[in-house]
């Protein structure tokens, strides 16, 4: 059965875990491990895909919570995400071989690696409360003690410091929730819970409980604040892992409680989510843009996509509840296949980001530069995956982007006035998201990959070795390949889809020419392939023919210096002269961006100085507000601690007293 | 047993709250001192007379300790350490006596008041006993609070426990009373030792406990 | 069948080759409106041929990508065009790609165009890329709206069912309809680099947006990314005119004289988008760059405000 | 007589009989080896328990109730033996105890077992209150042991406080004696705890109300219960570590144990009152109060103290909802939190002598420089926190998913102080545990199998619980009511 050999998987995976402890000392032990993790993961990705259609299969073992036991299910939905984690764990793997044979020190990464891999694995097939909290922290603590890898560095123990605590906040809100399923019978089984539906009022609150803690994993705005600390933090494969894989995790885990245990929708679910979504989508990528830092930029972006797809859900939602199952199964489609799309091409973005972190030694952008030239295949790759993630034909970040718009355009069915009014918006913050995105992703190649280098390291910086351009290259493969054949893949999500709305896309197998078409043919149609081979077809005929009836020459000059000779590297454009004009556009409201320009006077031959800063509202309006109030609380509280035995007996005396008094007067 | 035993018991115990009360009402150490061995004496008494009306000899055990280690050695004691440490001046009190007199009878009010809501089934004795035990306790505790010497936090203990002996011997019957009581001398040996043996006056230069919190080293 | 790949295959060749025409034109209309003679209508063509034939001088850490880039804007904007109706509806590979995939496709051209401008690592380039993403971070969604406004009137995001459900009868006016031409046409203002957002005709650093990007080619590129922006401005006039003028589109399957009779109806409005074009641009002046986002933010609430009152109004 | 009740009759011989031999005992070496052996032998009958379950006899009594607490006691007690026997040897090198002061400590780590076992046995509540106050003093002398000034004020604090506590507690008993005697008749029947639980519905019921409310506030102080907790950091942190662990470990739960066994008396009294809330109120306000004072700590024994404070609050909420569920994560938790905390204290305890502080701000990078260590504490923290792979999970998740049900709103404020509680001990270890080393490198001295030991049965709990430990467990959860 499939739930056994997935559970082989953790189990082995968890083993390779404890041999990593003693392995970690030895020259070979990085290759073996990730070696170890890449072939159980690819283990698991293959049974995953082969059980996206099978039946449901269960399992329950005596361990976890006396009472309820362990329970573990293997349904489509958990198959799907499954698949992508996977997916994210062999990639990751691979890219490790080569890339974990640099680390400081491996004994800090080794062990919590093939954890974490079990730890999310288990997540997915967990079927009660106990056994999915537990493992869902468990997640949090060994993705945890990667972030704090390299531990010297003060920002990271901060980032990671950050991240425990929100994970944990996460985990407390989940925990409220599945109190409030479990009701005072006490029952932790899923099988249990979806027989009980809670009450509508009750659904309500944990709907927000779930929102809120599945979504600050996930990073929905405005919990996201966290996510852009410590997701950089970690080594670059582990933060590949987290930024495309753990986001998942918490998108299935949203999908778990509210679509699976809480019974039929109502009417308004859809809204806090749409709106989250929304929010999310353009208020990460619009703070991903104003990052120098790749790593923090790529972060950010996590935030957008994570938008996207619980815009996704929240379309969903609203059309389940509303009697629109056939709509509801194509936003639910969509957004699944955008969560596949973003574990592939953020995997690709951060494994590119490490291999110029490797190369360079430096994740500022600014110090980068022209990196195409030293560092060929890892740029091609990169290209690719920048113009995935910018929504892009024929690539797959395209196509999860167009069927949620086609999900859009059915919402005016909705009959509730809210969601009429909230889901145009919503569109118009994607479509807003989607552009940006672009513009975020022309500047963080532009910048990084092209131009002339601006520092030393990024001149000198050279190809990486045979795994990480592996890893890299397959996963482009892949993007190509999910844009192209996308049919393939909305089918496969079928099964998943169809028991959790009650419906299903057209099947796209029988449709002509390998075309995706979302409802119905005269309404919208796409098709991926075609358009890449027109585009091919089309730029290879021109270029023939150019070449064949018109000059081939070619000379190289120095560049056009406009009659300024001796242009210096500096008077390229760097990062954030390139977002300057957004920045004037969306900051001074957003984040009230404040940029400083020192400029000397005339005749004066100091330098000009300009300053910027930036402000995440959500950091300075809610987590150090929080924070200082934690502090000058406690601040209080102590000053407790320091009073007299005279006083400490008070205590004990005005408690006496008071309980006498409500003796007295109650009785 | 007649009424008798009634008043005589009633009498005895009515009159270990007046000197709690009155305990409260001395400003000076030596005075304190003394009306806390008055109260031990009456203490003895009390013991006594229930020893005799119950019928329970053990009893005279608790009351001998009582007056021997109470109204004796303990005040002995404390006496030469107020000497020695140079204490036999006013009493620092945290609050005024008005304030405390009117807490204390507060107090007894609040104690008569819970023990009312006993039901009359129980021993009328022992729940007349255990009202004035209660008062008892509480105004020692009362003293512990209002007071900043050390010693007369120690005489504020000693008279609550005084209340607690008092309530033990009420209750006809209890076992254990005799060891209880030694249990308490020796609880209250090891705080008067304590101040002797530790020297805390020539350690924090005072007796005022709130001078060792403010010793402890940079915690803050 | 062959006939459908036949119409097919004469809208791609024509979008082609009256897309210089259509920039040709555009400038004699400026030039006559400002009482000069002007370059003949053919100049385009002849530029064309003379950039093709050079040699094409690159900076001299221009990578792979600077290379590749005019062949994928080229043909991504090309295939853009071809996929909307010109003369006649029912283009066999009309299901390819719908408008939401039309508008993407030219956001591709505008990713490498907007990425081979920092290449060479001048300052030009960049200035022109960010810019450019600007412009487009607006535009895009703005698009995306009418879009919307448009597919939710048509019922469909297919480019020839939109026309034909334009034909029909029963659309009337619509003010959803109204807002939605004002903010395409506003798009496509932008989009094309025309004044007031940017002026196709100018060398000058503060106001320069699409030149400066292209500021590093020369020869074939060159040629390619003038044809392609000669392509997109010929998209945009043929989008608008097949969506609010569709009198005249051939439909599917129609007779050869009736698709000639569209052809000359196309022909016809592209006469009338380009003289009106040239008209607008001629009395208006160059707006500062940033005041551009307002321009595009209005567009923007236009279109949303049309696909707003769609959804309000058609449950009534 | 059962071969039962000898195991319970041993578990009071042997301590004291090994303390005598203790206090005669001239070698430390021998004194820490016969200490040790001792524990183990007291650990040893006390499993034999759990096989043969015993009869009660007259002054003992051996039932469901306490023999989880017995089982435990004397497992940390054995296992803080074994640490503390490295631990004693190292302060001696360091010359901060002398011989004499150390056969003392050995001979009062007996006796304070003894009076524990006493406490936990002891079939009348005035015995029990007995034994509770002879542990209670035992642990005043050996906080106060190293004679600092600190130490002899923190002794002072905690016996003064203490003695408090004691008194209320008498107080208390004496009313259950009283409301037990018009019921029961006069003499020993009126304190022992199977002639009250039988009749507690028939005992008045505003002199129980009365009765608890003293016996709640003089446990609860022995428990460290906000506002009686005062006495606790500090006893925690100037007295030798292993009387920390035992503090933390023990003698919390002994003082838990008493409290648990008159709210028993109070809920089979059905005029009284629920006791329920009393409890809840107080957990609530330790949790609240120490997750917030967790923020401010300096030093690394007051720390972990306050985080005591923080788990005995959330152990009587957990109570104090009562119900099967509840009460099976209170005790579950009571037994996580004995492991962990005194694990920690272990590791803690290693530290200190490291690093020659108890200072925070100089313990930085113990991953780094001592890994074994370092990461033991970092699991142990994890885990008294309440992240997995641990029982203190399985225990919070319990109580909070219970707490939802019955009360929405109090769950949210548990949730709040938790999660108040959580960041500052992981602020703390991030400082510890994180970062460049500093101070001195000394290697570690004594064994840290104790630690490892406590910290593998804490993960094991989260993951497995036998099922024979769960049955009991529940029999006692259903017991409380």
């Amino acid at each position: 059965m499939a739930v056994v050999v997935e559970l082989w998987c953790v189990a082995a995976l968890l083993a390779l875990a404890v041999l990593a402890v003693p392995l970690s000392r030895a020259h070979a032990g990085s290759p073996i491990v990730y070696g170890g993790a890449l072939v159980l993961s690819l283990i698991g990705l293959g049974n995953a895909v082969a059980a996206l259609a099978a039946p449901a299969g269960t399992l329950a073992l005596p361990l976890g919570l006396p009472g309820t036991g362990a329970h573990f299910r293997l349904d489509g939905l958990s198959a799907v995400f499954l698949a992508i984690v996977h997916l994210c764990g062999a990639s990751a793997s691979l890219y490790a071989i080569g890339y974990g044979r640099h680390a400081d020190a491996p004994g800090r990464v080794l062990p919590f690696f093939p954890a974490f891999l079990a730890a999310m694995s288990l997540v997915l097939l967990a079927d009660d409360a106990y056994s999915f909290l537990f493992a869902w922290e468990s997640m949090s603590l060994a993705s945890w003690a990667l972030v704090i890898a390299d531990h010297r560095a003060a920002e990271n123990r901060r980032a990671a410091y950050v991240y425990l605590v929100m994970a944990s906040f996460g985990t407390f809100l989940l925990m409220l929730a599945f109190g409030l399923l479990a009701g005072t019978a006490g029952i932790y089984d899923f099988v249990g819970l979806r027989a009980h539906p809670p009450a509508a009022l009750v659904g309500g609150v944990v709907l927000g409980l779930a929102l809120l803690g599945a979504g600050s994993k996930a990073g929905l705005v405005p919990l996201h604040a966290w996510l852009p600390l410590a997701h950089p933090a970690a080594p670059s494969h582990v933060s590949a892992l987290m930024s495309a894989g753990m986001t998942k995790v918490a998108v299935y885990g949203f999908l778990r409680i509210v679509f699976d245990l809480m019974g039929p929708p109502q009417w308004w679910w859809g809204i806090p989510v749409l709106a989250a979504g929304a929010a999310s989508a353009a208020l990460g990528v619009l703070y991903a843009l104003m990052q120098s830092d790749i790593k923090r930029a790529l972060a950010y972006s996590t935030i957008e996509n994570i938008g996207i797809v619980f815009v996704g859900l929240g379309l969903a939602l609203a059309f389940t509840a509303n009697a629109l199952p056939a709509a509801g199964a194509l936003a639910l489609t969509a957004a699944l296949f955008h969560a596949l799309n973003h574990a592939l091409f953020k995997s690709l973005l951060f494994f590119g980001a490490g291999a110029v972190l490797g190369a360079t030694g430096v994740r500022d952008m600014e110090r980068m530069g022209g990196l195409i030239h030293g560092m060929p295949v890892t740029a091609f790759a990169m290209l690719i995956a920048c113009a995935a993630i910018s929504a892009l034909p024929p690539l797959n970040g395209f196509v999860s982007e167009w069927l949620i718009f086609q999900a859009i355009l059915i919402s005016p069915e909705l009959p509730a006035w809210g969601l009429k009014l909230l889901v145009p918006a919503a569109g118009a913050l994607l479509a807003l998201a989607a552009a940006l995105a672009a513009a975020c992703f022309v500047r963080l190649y532009g910048i990084s990959f092209l131009g002339r280098p601006r520092g030393p390291q990024a001149a000198a910086a050279r190809e990486v070795d045979r795994w990480q351009l592996g890893a890299m290259l397959a996963l482009a493969g892949l993007c190509v390949l999910a844009g192209v054949l996308p049919g393939l893949v909305i089918d496969a999500m079928a099964p998943a889809v169809a028991a959790l709305t009650g419906a299903r896309m057209p099947p796209q197998a029988g449709v002509a020419w390998l075309s995706i078409i979302p409802v119905a043919e005269s309404r919208s149609s796409y098709n991926g392939l075609l358009v890449l081979v027109f585009v091919a077809g089309s730029a290879a005929l021109v270029a023939a023919a150019i070449h064949r009836f018109a000059s081939r020459a070619v000379r190289r000059a120095p560049a056009w210096d406009c009659g300024f000779p001796n242009a210096g590297l500096r008077t390229q454009y760097t990062a954030s002269s390139f977002a300057q004009p957004i920045r004037r556009v969306f900051g001074a409201t957003v984040f009230s961006a404040r940029e400083q320009i020192h400029m000397p006077p005339p005749g004066d031959l100091s330098p000009a100085r300009f300053r910027l800063r930036l402000v995440d509202p959500a950091w300075d309006g809610l987590y150090l507000p929080l924070a200082r109030a934690v502090w000058a609380l406690s601040g209080r509280m102590n000053a407790l601690q320091y009073l007299s035995i005279r006083r400490y007996l008070a205590l004990v005396f005005g408690a006496l007293v008071l309980l006498l008094l409500v003796l007295a007067l109650w009785g | 047993m007649g009424s008798l035993v009634f008043d005589v018991a009633h009498l005895l115990a009515g009159g270990l709250v007046l000197l709690s009360l009155v305990m409260l009402y001395q400003d000076r150490l030596p005075a304190l001192i003394r009306m806390f061995a008055l109260q031990a004496v009456v203490l003895t008494l009390s013991v006594s007379w229930q020893a005799y009306a119950q019928g329970a000899p053990h009893l005279y055990v608790t009351a001998a300790i009582a007056l021997a280690f109470k109204a004796i050695i303990i005040p002995i004691a404390l006496q030469r350490i107020v000497v020695r440490l140079g204490l036999h001046r006013e009493v620092e009190t945290a609050l005024s006596i008005g304030p405390t007199m009117v807490a204390g009878i507060a107090l007894v009010a609040l104690s008569m008041v819970v023990m009312l809501r006993v039901t009359a089934e129980a021993d009328p004795l022992a729940r007349e006993d255990l009202a004035f035990a209660l008062s008892v306790v509480l105004l020692g505790l009362l003293m512990m609070v209002t007071r900043r010497n050390a010693v007369s936090q120690v005489v504020g203990f000693m008279s609550l426990e005084n209340g607690l002996i008092l309530a033990a011997a009420g209750a006809k019957g209890m076992p254990l009373v005799v060891e209880i009581s030694v249990a308490f001398s020796v609880l209250v040996a090891f705080i008067v030792i304590g101040i002797f043996l530790f020297r805390i006056r020539e350690r924090f230069d005072t007796v005022d406990s709130a001078a060792l919190d403010r010793f402890r080293e940079g915690q803050r | 069948m062959i006939h459908a790949l036949l119409v097919q295959g004469l809208q791609m060749a024509l979008v082609l080759a009256i897309a210089p025409l259509v920039t040709g034109f555009v400038r004699v209309v400026k030039a006559r409106l400002l009482r000069r003679r002007g370059p003949p209508l053919l100049q385009p063509y002849f530029d064309l041929a003379r950039l093709a034939r050079k040699e094409a001088v690159l900076a001299q850490n221009a990578s792979w990508l600077f290379r590749a880039a005019p062949y994928l804007i080229f043909a991504a904007t090309w295939v853009a065009a071809a996929l909307v109706p010109t003369f006649a509806t029912g283009l066999v590979f009309s299901w390819t790609a719908d408008l939401i995939a039309i508008t993407a496709l030219l956001g591709s051209a505008r990713f490498f165009l907007a990425l081979a401008g920092m290449d060479v690592g001048t300052s030009f380039g960049g200035l022109g890329a960010s810019r450019e993403v600007m412009i487009a971070s607006l535009a895009e969604p703005a698009l995306i709206m009418i879009v919307f406004t448009l597919a939710l009137v048509a019922g469909s995001t297919q480019l020839s069912t939109v026309a034909e459900h334009m034909l029909s009868a029963h659309v009337g006016l619509r003010v959803s309809l109204g807002l939605a031409l004002i903010g395409l046409t506003m798009v496509a203002i932008a989009e094309n680099a025309r004044i007031p957002i940017d002026n196709p005709a100018t060398h000058l650093e503060l106001t320069m947006v699409h030149e400066a990007m292209v500021l590093e080619y020369s020869g074939r590129h060159l040629a390619l990314i003038e044809l392609a922006a000669s392509l997109k401005l010929t998209l945009y006039l043929s989008l608008i005119a097949c969506v609010f003028l569709p009198w005249g589109l051939a439909p599917a399957g129609a007779a050869p004289a009736v698709l000639a009779l569209g052809m000359l109806a196309y022909g016809a409005k592209l006469a009338l988008g380009g003289a009106l074009l040239g008209l607008f641009e001629t009395v208006i002046a160059k707006m500062r760059v940033f005041r551009v986002p307002d321009f595009l933010g209005a567009a923007l609430m236009l279109g949303l405000l049309g696909t707003l009152l769609l959804f309000v109004s058609r449950s009534f | 007589m059962t071969a039962g009740f000898d195991a319970a009759s041993a578990l009071l011989l042997l301590p004291a009989l090994a303390a005598a031999v203790l206090l005669a005992l001239p070698g430390y070496r021998a004194g820490a080896v016969v200490n040790t052996l001792a524990a183990f032998l007291s650990f040893l009958a006390a499993a034999s328990l759990l096989v043969a379950k015993p009869e009660d006899g007259a002054f003992l009594r051996v039932d469901d109730l306490n023999i989880v607490f017995l089982v435990l006691n004397s497992f940390v007690g054995c296992t803080t033996a074994l640490f503390s026997a490295g631990y004693i040897a190292h302060e001696l090198e360091a010359g901060r105890l002398t011989i004499g002061q150390m056969r003392f400590y050995h001979a009062m780590y007996q006796a304070l077992l003894f009076a524990m076992n006493l406490a936990l046995l002891a079939s009348s509540i005035g015995v029990m209150w007995v034994a509770i106050e002879m542990a209670t003093l035992t642990t005043v002398l050996m906080v106060g042991l190293y004679r600092t000034p600190a130490a002899i004020e923190a002794a002072w604090k905690y016996f003064i406080l203490g003695s408090v506590g004691i008194a209320l507690a008498l107080f208390g008993s004496i009313l259950v004696y009283m409301a037990a005697r018009p019921v029961v008749g006069e003499g020993p029947d009126g304190m022992a705890w199977a002639v009250l639980m039988a009749h507690a519905a028939a005992f008045d019921p505003a002199l129980l109300n009365l009765a608890f409310v003293f016996l709640l506030l003089g446990y609860g102080t022995k428990v460290g219960l906000v506002p009686l907790h005062a006495w606790l950091p500090d006893a925690h942190a100037e007295g030798p570590t292993p009387i920390s662990a035992v503090l933390s470990g023990l003698l919390l739960n002994v003082a838990l144990y008493a409290v648990l066994r008159f709210k028993l008396l109070l809920a089979a009294a059905p005029g009284a009152l629920a006791p329920g809330p009393l409890l809840m109120g107080l957990g609530l306000l330790s949790l609240l109060f120490a997750g917030g004072m967790l923020y401010r700590r300096r030093d690394i024994k007051r720390l972990f103290a306050f985080s005591s404070i923080e788990h005995m609050g959330l152990i009587a909420f957990a109570f104090g909802i009562g119900g099967p569920i509840a009460n099976f994560a209170g005790l579950l938790h009571m037994a996580m939190h004995s492991l962990t905390k005194s694990a920690i204290f272990f590791g803690v305890g290693h530290v200190v002598q490291v690093k020659g502080t108890q200072a925070l701000s100089e313990i930085r990078g113990l991953t780094a420089s001592h890994p074994v260590l370092g990461w033991g504490l970092v699991l142990g923290v994890a885990a008294i926190a309440g992240l997995p792979p641990s029982g203190v999970f399985m225990s919070e998740f319990l109580v909070v998913t219970s707490t939802v049900a019955h009360a929405p709103a109090l769950a949210a404020l548990l949730v709040a102080g938790l999660l108040l509680a959580f960041g500052a001990l992981m602020l703390r270890l991030h400082g510890l545990a994180f970062g460049a080393p500093t101070g001195r490198m000394a290697p570690v001295k004594g064994t840290q199998a104790p630690m490892l030991l406590h910290l593998a049965l804490v993960v094991g709990a989260g993951l497995y619980l036998p099922p024979p430990l769960v049955a009991w467990f529940q029999h006692i959860a259903r017991l409380l009511g």
